[in-house]
């Protein structure tokens, strides 16, 4: 270090080293507190081992295995629904973990009954648990009801499910936030096995104007808790996905399935961005009206406007990267 | 001596008299299906070359009564798959909302297991004719031995492992067989002599022709109107091929002919 | 009015009943009318079983009936048990069942399960006698609500001679020779009786009046045993309505089992 | 003949409240069709006999004789077919003696309903009754309770369903004489391969204004194989436990003797329908 | 990272979100020797390196067939693996019983992988500790999945697990693009070579250490041992650049 040292160097130098000290002082902080189990943020209620087993309260009134597991689901790639007027779509980030794996064929989006999806973001074994007991409520309500679950009874259901797994110590929350996304038949349903035409005369049970069905997304998360949304998203890219799905405004619902369809591309690439090493596979899936492309049914977005759709997203994103270097060359002209 | 199987093992009826069966009854009369209420009538089906044409009328009979006349006998399980139901309309309509959990639980498997470059994952690999026919004599079976039958006798027409034409019967006891030609009720006494003159043996199924074979199912359908008490005029028919199922659910019997009755007066002796 | 047609044969509501089985209608005294539903049918068709030297011949008609009607004019009552996957590649074990064909077809099913477990856990095949006793227990398993089939089982013993065992409806069994089953097993079962073990011939010439020697049974050539069976059958189908249709043979040796199949009368 | 007399009834029932099974009728397979035709009428039947599914009689033969220019196929109880055309047709020659006229179809259905309506259906005879008289030709059914029809074309037993089916399909008004004969004969072949009570052969008989043709075993699709084996026994299998030899002068102070002197006569009535 | 509070049992998530008690038992499928499989258009091979626990003893089974049309290579607790392979065969049975059908692949593995998921949920249940390949061919063609004790399972076109697998992944990345079109020959040749990557300096490959399992479109899943496996090894390892092996032709019962 310098010799000479002037009044201001040595108050800069101090400064520096208080931020230095500060730094070193805090790093040791989260040593110990690592080591003894403690965190920045739990304070004392992890000291006395409130986070060690599920369905305990710590003294501030939060189980923190449920928090834990939220962390779990941060750590998957990205998972978006987005809901427009005629159908719903959703589309997920999956990270490629190794070149050896089969392109194309480890689906991780599934479908429920034949007019709902789930994607699933975090462990994905718990993903696969939730959509399995998904496929028997569906299957159960049929044997009832003899009619296609209703999404937001499915979600309801799923969402009581998961927040059993929170009731008890012998069990672990579920590792997974799950976005459900449905279309409810807007036609006059026949009784599952109804035979026949039903009465010629009068009006047969039916009510017009009745207006029923209509596109339905829901997002549930480990805790159980769930909202309807028009668009969701969850896992590593879901800050940024989030931004962009409130500049789609949806709630004005004006947005159109094939529209959504290249929306969710996009976000889902920009989602990407903050993963950029690892290479990913774009999944998508989508549910229209009956008289949409997928005909009430629950399908995966065809190839073709798929890869058209990543067309359109790595050129969104080219002109996005333009626009930044212009907006720093703009920047450092403004400067000098 | 009588040879047959129920004999053997049991008091003989001829000596100690018939079995009364009431002695099963632990508690109160039997509350399982025990006999068919709203039945449907003959399903008759025929393989050709390209696959099978398989008919049955629109009736849904109350005894003599003929109750429902627009009763769709023939539903259609995939894009090869169609069944034809005879006997009660109840628990056909058991067995085909178990056939749509089964196709919604199908439509799964072969989901995830759609590789990367088929788009339409249809003709991906789902249960064929020969897979539904095994589950359903299982169903049929099984239910067969808990005393709660599903009193039915179904046909399966599609195509089997070996991609060739697959037709086969299950009834309420869960007794399975499959030929060239097959009918249920009054169709195995009516229809299958006529059908199997068309189609005696697998061999003449190779050079039957789908005009043949569907004239052949229609002219028995007629046969059936004129003797069958419980029959009626409307009927469906499917063709199933390759190129999948053709499935018409309103024809009408045409060209019958009752000429035979211009002639008759009474049944004996009257002349005039 | 339409000719009226003669009524036992025709079932009045059930589908395709035989003629002895439409569900019998119990009517108690106070009047109440029950209705039980008969578990049972009798689908025909007849089977038979001849072991020789070093193989063991199970043959059966391919007729299915039930009444007066014919099902099918080809459904095997022969199966392969054990070998591996759906075709039962390597087998060496035939098991033949005639009567109520569900219930055969459900014995059949539940032994090729229990031989194909038994090759998986034990990485050896199932002897034939360990099978046959296996199928004992499973027909007696349900004694009171019993396999209504009359089941042969066929293969070769330990040293490669000729092994047959016959079984009654549930599960008792005895190694045989010869064994005829189903609707004309006591057409075919004398002629057997005669021409396989010689009963009733006695050696020409061989001592005068009691003291004629009967002739010794021995151990037929296979071409033999086929003209037998072959025999057996077209006079079973001459003088039995249920016999019919097809002769399905299979021939199991030390080699393998080999099918063969003939047509018989279709009336 | 007073009116109807019941007491058999009674005593069926008593036996039947003691336990004693009442003797089931089995159904005899059978399939027997008639077919009227422009200038005469056809009947045919299958040759097959059965008791239980065993088949009592391979080539027996249904057609029976009523008059010259009337026959009639039987179905049901062997015995109660046979007993009962033999009585009406000696009773219908009486008649037609009596007349001095040809015998009348007509009048051969109306003997039958009547005797079979008295024993109310005990006596099984399903029949078929066809024949051509001065009035035409006519064909009839007559059934065990009595009832009869008149109609075209008619089939009975347990093929009738199979020879019905081959009828409605196939048959077409004023079809000639060797049409129908076609028609009744592939009727009859629908039976025999279809339904398991009938079987064997077609026996046909066409009758007409001028005469009647019996065409026995018109065909015969189910010919036995030749058998792979010869199954004669060789002279000394069965044992001869004792012997004993009456000469004829012994036999003859029982009864009396006749030298017969071609030895070929007796042998052929002896020939038994061997199926060699 | 200090975690022994998080890592006694299944049912506890640590602050960053995982569950140790999986990660672990994914360790000890490393402790298993090396399996590799691999898939072609119309083949599906699987390769394992077999241990003994001394040299006079029988070595340890490493590929089980279930089925006629496909079988599994296994490492790390062959006990779990057993478990896991009679529940596999049952089902398999079943889906023949049942709908007269060869079990599609991606059905058995998804359901051993359901299986293994609810290990990892439940208090006093622990995870399998043991990673299988699953090759065969069903009706949709050739498959390879991997499972691991988490319950993931993956469908892959090569793959390999157990002790120093990583050096036999990185051959068969190298060698990739040359799987889908290969010979049913030179598939098995790749699995061997892939297995031999993984070996340690001394090891060699010998008839009696090797077990492989082929099963195609037209030919049933089958497990070749002992004599049957010589002259696969021979040819495969005959044209090593050192060639050393080549000179040895006395038939060595090593």
């Amino acid at each position: 270090m310098a010799v000479s040292c002037t009044r201001e160097v040595l108050l800069e130098e101090l400064r520096e080293a208080a931020v230095d000290v500060e730094a070193r002082v805090a790093a040791l902080q989260v040593e110990a507190w690592t080591r003894s189990s403690l965190q920045p943020r739990g304070g004392i209620s992890r000291e006395l081992c409130y986070d060690l087993s599920n369905s305990v309260f710590s003294p501030d009134g939060r189980n923190f295995q449920v928090e834990y597991a939220v962390k779990a689901v941060e750590n998957g790639g990205t998972a978006i629904g987005i809901r427009c007027k005629d159908g719903v779509v959703l589309a997920l980030e999956k990270l490629v973990s190794s070149k050896l794996l089969k392109p194309g064929a480890n689906k991780r989006i599934a479908t429920i009954d034949r007019n709902m999806g789930v994607v699933s973001a975090g462990l994905l074994p718990d993903g696969r648990h939730f959509t399995s007991r998904a496929r028997d409520e569906a299957a159960q309500w049929r044997r009832m009801y003899k009619a296609p679950i209703p999404t937001s009874s499915l979600a309801d259901r799923m969402g009581s499910y998961i927040q059993a797994y929170t009731l008890y110590n012998s069990v672990r929350p579920f590792g997974v936030t799950c976005i459900i996304a449905g279309w409810d038949s807007e036609a006059e349903l026949a009784v599952d096995g109804q035979v026949g035409s039903g009465p010629t005369v009068g009006a047969g049970g039916k009510v017009d104007k009745m207006k029923h069905g209509g596109p339905f997304l829901y997002m549930i998360e480990p805790s159980g808790s769930y909202w309807g949304y028009y668009g969701a998203a969850t896992g590593k890219g879901r800050q940024s996905a989030k931004s962009e799905l409130e500049k789609l405004n949806l709630t004005e619902g004006t947005l159109s399935l094939e529209e959504g369809v290249k929306e969710a591309a996009r976000i889902i690439y920009i989602a990407h961005e903050d993963s950029k090493d690892k290479d990913f596979e774009l999944e998508m899936t989508w549910v229209s009206s009956l008289d949409g492309p997928t005909k009430g049914r629950h399908e995966e977005v065809p190839k073709k406007i798929r890869e058209e759709a990543e067309r359109l997203a790595k050129k969104a994103l080219e002109d996005d990267d333009e626009e930044e270097e212009a907006k720093a060359e703009g920047g450092e002209r403004m400067e000098e | 001596m009588n040879h047959l199987p129920q004999a053997w093992g049991r008091p003989r009826d001829d000596v100690y008299g018939a079995y009364d069966h009431s002695y099963f009854q632990t508690s109160g009369p039997k509350q399982s299906t025990q006999q068919p209420i709203v039945t449907g009538t003959s399903v008759i089906a025929i393989k050709f070359k390209d696959g099978v044409v398989i008919a049955t009328d629109n009736l849904a009979s109350y005894g003599s009564l003929a109750r429902f006349t627009d009763v769709k006998r023939l539903r259609q399980f995939n894009k090869s798959t169609i069944l034809g139901f005879g006997g009660d309309v109840s628990d056909m309509q058991y067995l085909d909302r178990l056939l749509l959990s089964l196709a919604i639980r199908e439509n799964y498997s072969s989901y995830s297991s759609a590789s990367d470059d088929t788009d339409d994952t249809s003709n991906l690999e789902s249960l064929n004719a020969k897979n539904l026919h095994t589950y359903m004599s299982k169903v049929m079976y099984r239910r067969r031995s808990d005393f709660n039958p599903l009193w039915n006798q179904i046909l399966v027409a599609g195509f089997g492992n070996d991609e060739k034409p697959f037709l086969a019967s299950v009834d309420l006891l869960g007794t399975t067989f499959s030929s060239p030609s097959l009918a249920t009720g009054f169709g195995a006494h009516l229809a299958q002599p006529i059908m199997r003159k068309v189609v005696p043996d697998e061999a003449s199924v190779a050079n039957l022709d789908k005009e043949t074979a569907v004239q052949t199912i229609r002219d028995c359908m007629k046969v059936l109107f004129y003797r069958d008490a419980r029959s009626m005029d409307k009927y469906s028919i499917a063709v199933v091929t390759k190129d999948g199922i053709d499935l018409k659910e309103d024809e009408k019997l045409e060209n019958q002919s009752w000429a035979f009755a211009d002639r008759i007066k009474g049944y004996g002796t009257q002349v005039v | 009015m339409a000719s009226v047609f003669t009524a036992p044969p025709l079932a009045d509501n059930g589908p395709g009943y035989s003629f002895k089985q439409t569900p019998t209608t119990h009517i108690s005294a106070d009047g109440t009318r029950q209705h039980s539903f008969y578990p049972y049918t009798d689908n025909g068709g007849s089977t038979l079983g001849i072991s020789g030297a070093d193989f063991t011949i199970l043959a059966g008609d391919t007729r299915s009936t039930s009444g007066y009607n014919i099902n099918s004019r080809y459904v095997p009552k022969l199966f392969k048990i054990g070998g591996e996957g759906p075709e039962h590649t390597g087998s060496s074990i035939v098991l033949s069942v005639v009567g109520f064909a569900a219930d055969g077809d459900a014995l059949k099913e539940r032994l090729d399960t229990v031989v194909k477990m038994y090759k998986y856990q034990h990485g050896k095949n199932m002897s034939v006698a360990a099978c046959a006793q296996r199928l004992s227990h499973i027909l007696y398993n349900k004694r009171f609500f019993p396999y209504y089939v009359h089941a042969i089982l066929g293969g070769l013993d330990e040293e490669g001679k000729g092994a047959l065992y016959s079984y009654d409806p549930v599960g008792s069994y005895e190694r045989e020779q010869c064994r005829a089953a189903g609707a004309a097993a006591s057409l075919i079962m004398p002629f057997l009786d005669n021409q396989v073990n010689y009963k009733n011939q006695y050696i020409p010439a061989s001592g005068y009046g009691h003291d004629l020697q009967p002739r010794k049974a021995e151990l037929l050539p296979r071409n033999t045993v086929e003209e037998l069976v072959r025999d057996a059958f077209d006079s079973a189908v001459e003088r039995h309505i249920e016999v019919g249709d097809g002769l399905q043979m299979m021939i199991i040796t030390k080699d393998g089992i080999e099918e063969v199949y003939s047509p018989l009368k279709k009336d | 003949m007073p009116g109807f007399d019941f007491s058999n009834h009674n005593r069926n029932a008593a036996l039947h409240a003691q336990g004693v099974p009442l003797p089931k009728a089995t159904s005899t397979g059978t399939t027997i069709v008639g077919c009227l035709f422009d200038g005469g009428v056809v009947i045919a039947a299958d040759t097959r006999a059965t008791s239980g599914p065993i088949v009592a009689d391979k080539n027996c033969e249904k057609l029976h004789y009523i008059a010259p220019q009337i026959w009639c196929a039987g179905a049901g109880t062997a015995a109660d077919t046979e007993f009962t055309t033999a009585l009406i047709s000696s009773n219908l020659e009486l008649h037609s003696l009596s007349t001095g006229r040809k015998p009348r179809v007509v009048t051969c259905m109306t003997l039958l309903k009547q005797h079979l309506f008295r024993y109310q259906g005990y006596i099984g005879a399903y029949l078929v009754v066809a024949g051509v008289d001065p009035t035409g030709s006519h064909l009839f059914t007559v059934h065990a309770h009595g009832s009869t029809d008149k109609l075209p074309y008619v089939t009975m037993g347990s093929g009738s369903l199979a020879a019905m089916s081959v009828f409605e399909s196939s048959w077409k008004t004023g079809i000639d004489r060797d049409a129908a004969v076609k028609l009744c004969a592939e009727a009859i072949m629908a039976g025999i391969f279809n339904d398991l009570g009938s079987g064997s052969n077609v026996d046909v008989c066409v009758i007409t204004a001028d005469k009647t043709t019996l065409l026995r075993n018109y065909i015969k699709p189910n010919e036995r194989e030749k058998k792979k084996r010869n199954y004669k026994f060789a002279r000394g299998t069965t044992a001869v436990l004792n012997e004993k030899i009456i000469t004829r002068e012994q036999i003859s102070k029982y009864i009396t003797v006749h030298e017969l002197e071609d030895e070929t006569v007796t042998a052929a009535a002896e020939k038994m329908d061997v199926d060699t | 990272m200090f975690r022994n509070n998080y890592d006694n049992d299944s049912v506890t998530f640590s602050p960053q979100g995982r569950i140790f008690q999986v990660e672990y038992a994914q360790e000890a499928v490393k402790q298993g020797s090396v399996v590799v499989g691999i898939v072609s258009k119309k083949y599906a091979v699987l390769a394992a390196l077999k241990r003994n626990a001394e040299d006079l003893s029988s070595y340890q089974k490493k590929i089980i067939p279930i089925d006629t049309h496909y079988g599994i290579a296994l490492a790390g607790l062959a006990s779990d693996a057993r478990v896991l392979s009679n529940f596999m065969k049952q089902q398999s049975l079943a889906s023949r019983l049942t709908y007269d059908r060869a079990i599609p692949l991606a059905e058995i593995t998804a359901r051993i992988g359901d299986r293994a998921q609810t290990n990892t949920q439940h208090y006093g249940k622990r995870p399998y500790g043991v990673g299988l390949l699953i090759a065969g061919v069903d009706a949709n063609g050739p498959h390879l999945f991997e499972f691991q004790p988490s319950g993931v399972t993956q469908e892959m076109l090569a793959c390999a697990i157990g002790a120093r697998s990583q050096m036999a992944r990185t051959y068969l990345e190298r060698n990739l693009d040359e799987f889908e079109g290969a010979t049913r020959e030179e598939l098995i040749k790749h699995a061997l070579r892939g297995l031999k990557e993984s070996l340690a300096q001394d090891k060699e490959l010998t008839v009696d250490n090797t077990s492989v399992g082929v099963g195609g479109m037209d030919e049933p899943f089958k497990l070749y041992e002992g004599q049957e496996i010589t002259n696969w090894l021979e040819t495969t390892f005959e044209n090593r650049e050192g060639g050393a092996e080549g000179g040895e032709s006395m038939e060595v019962d090593s």
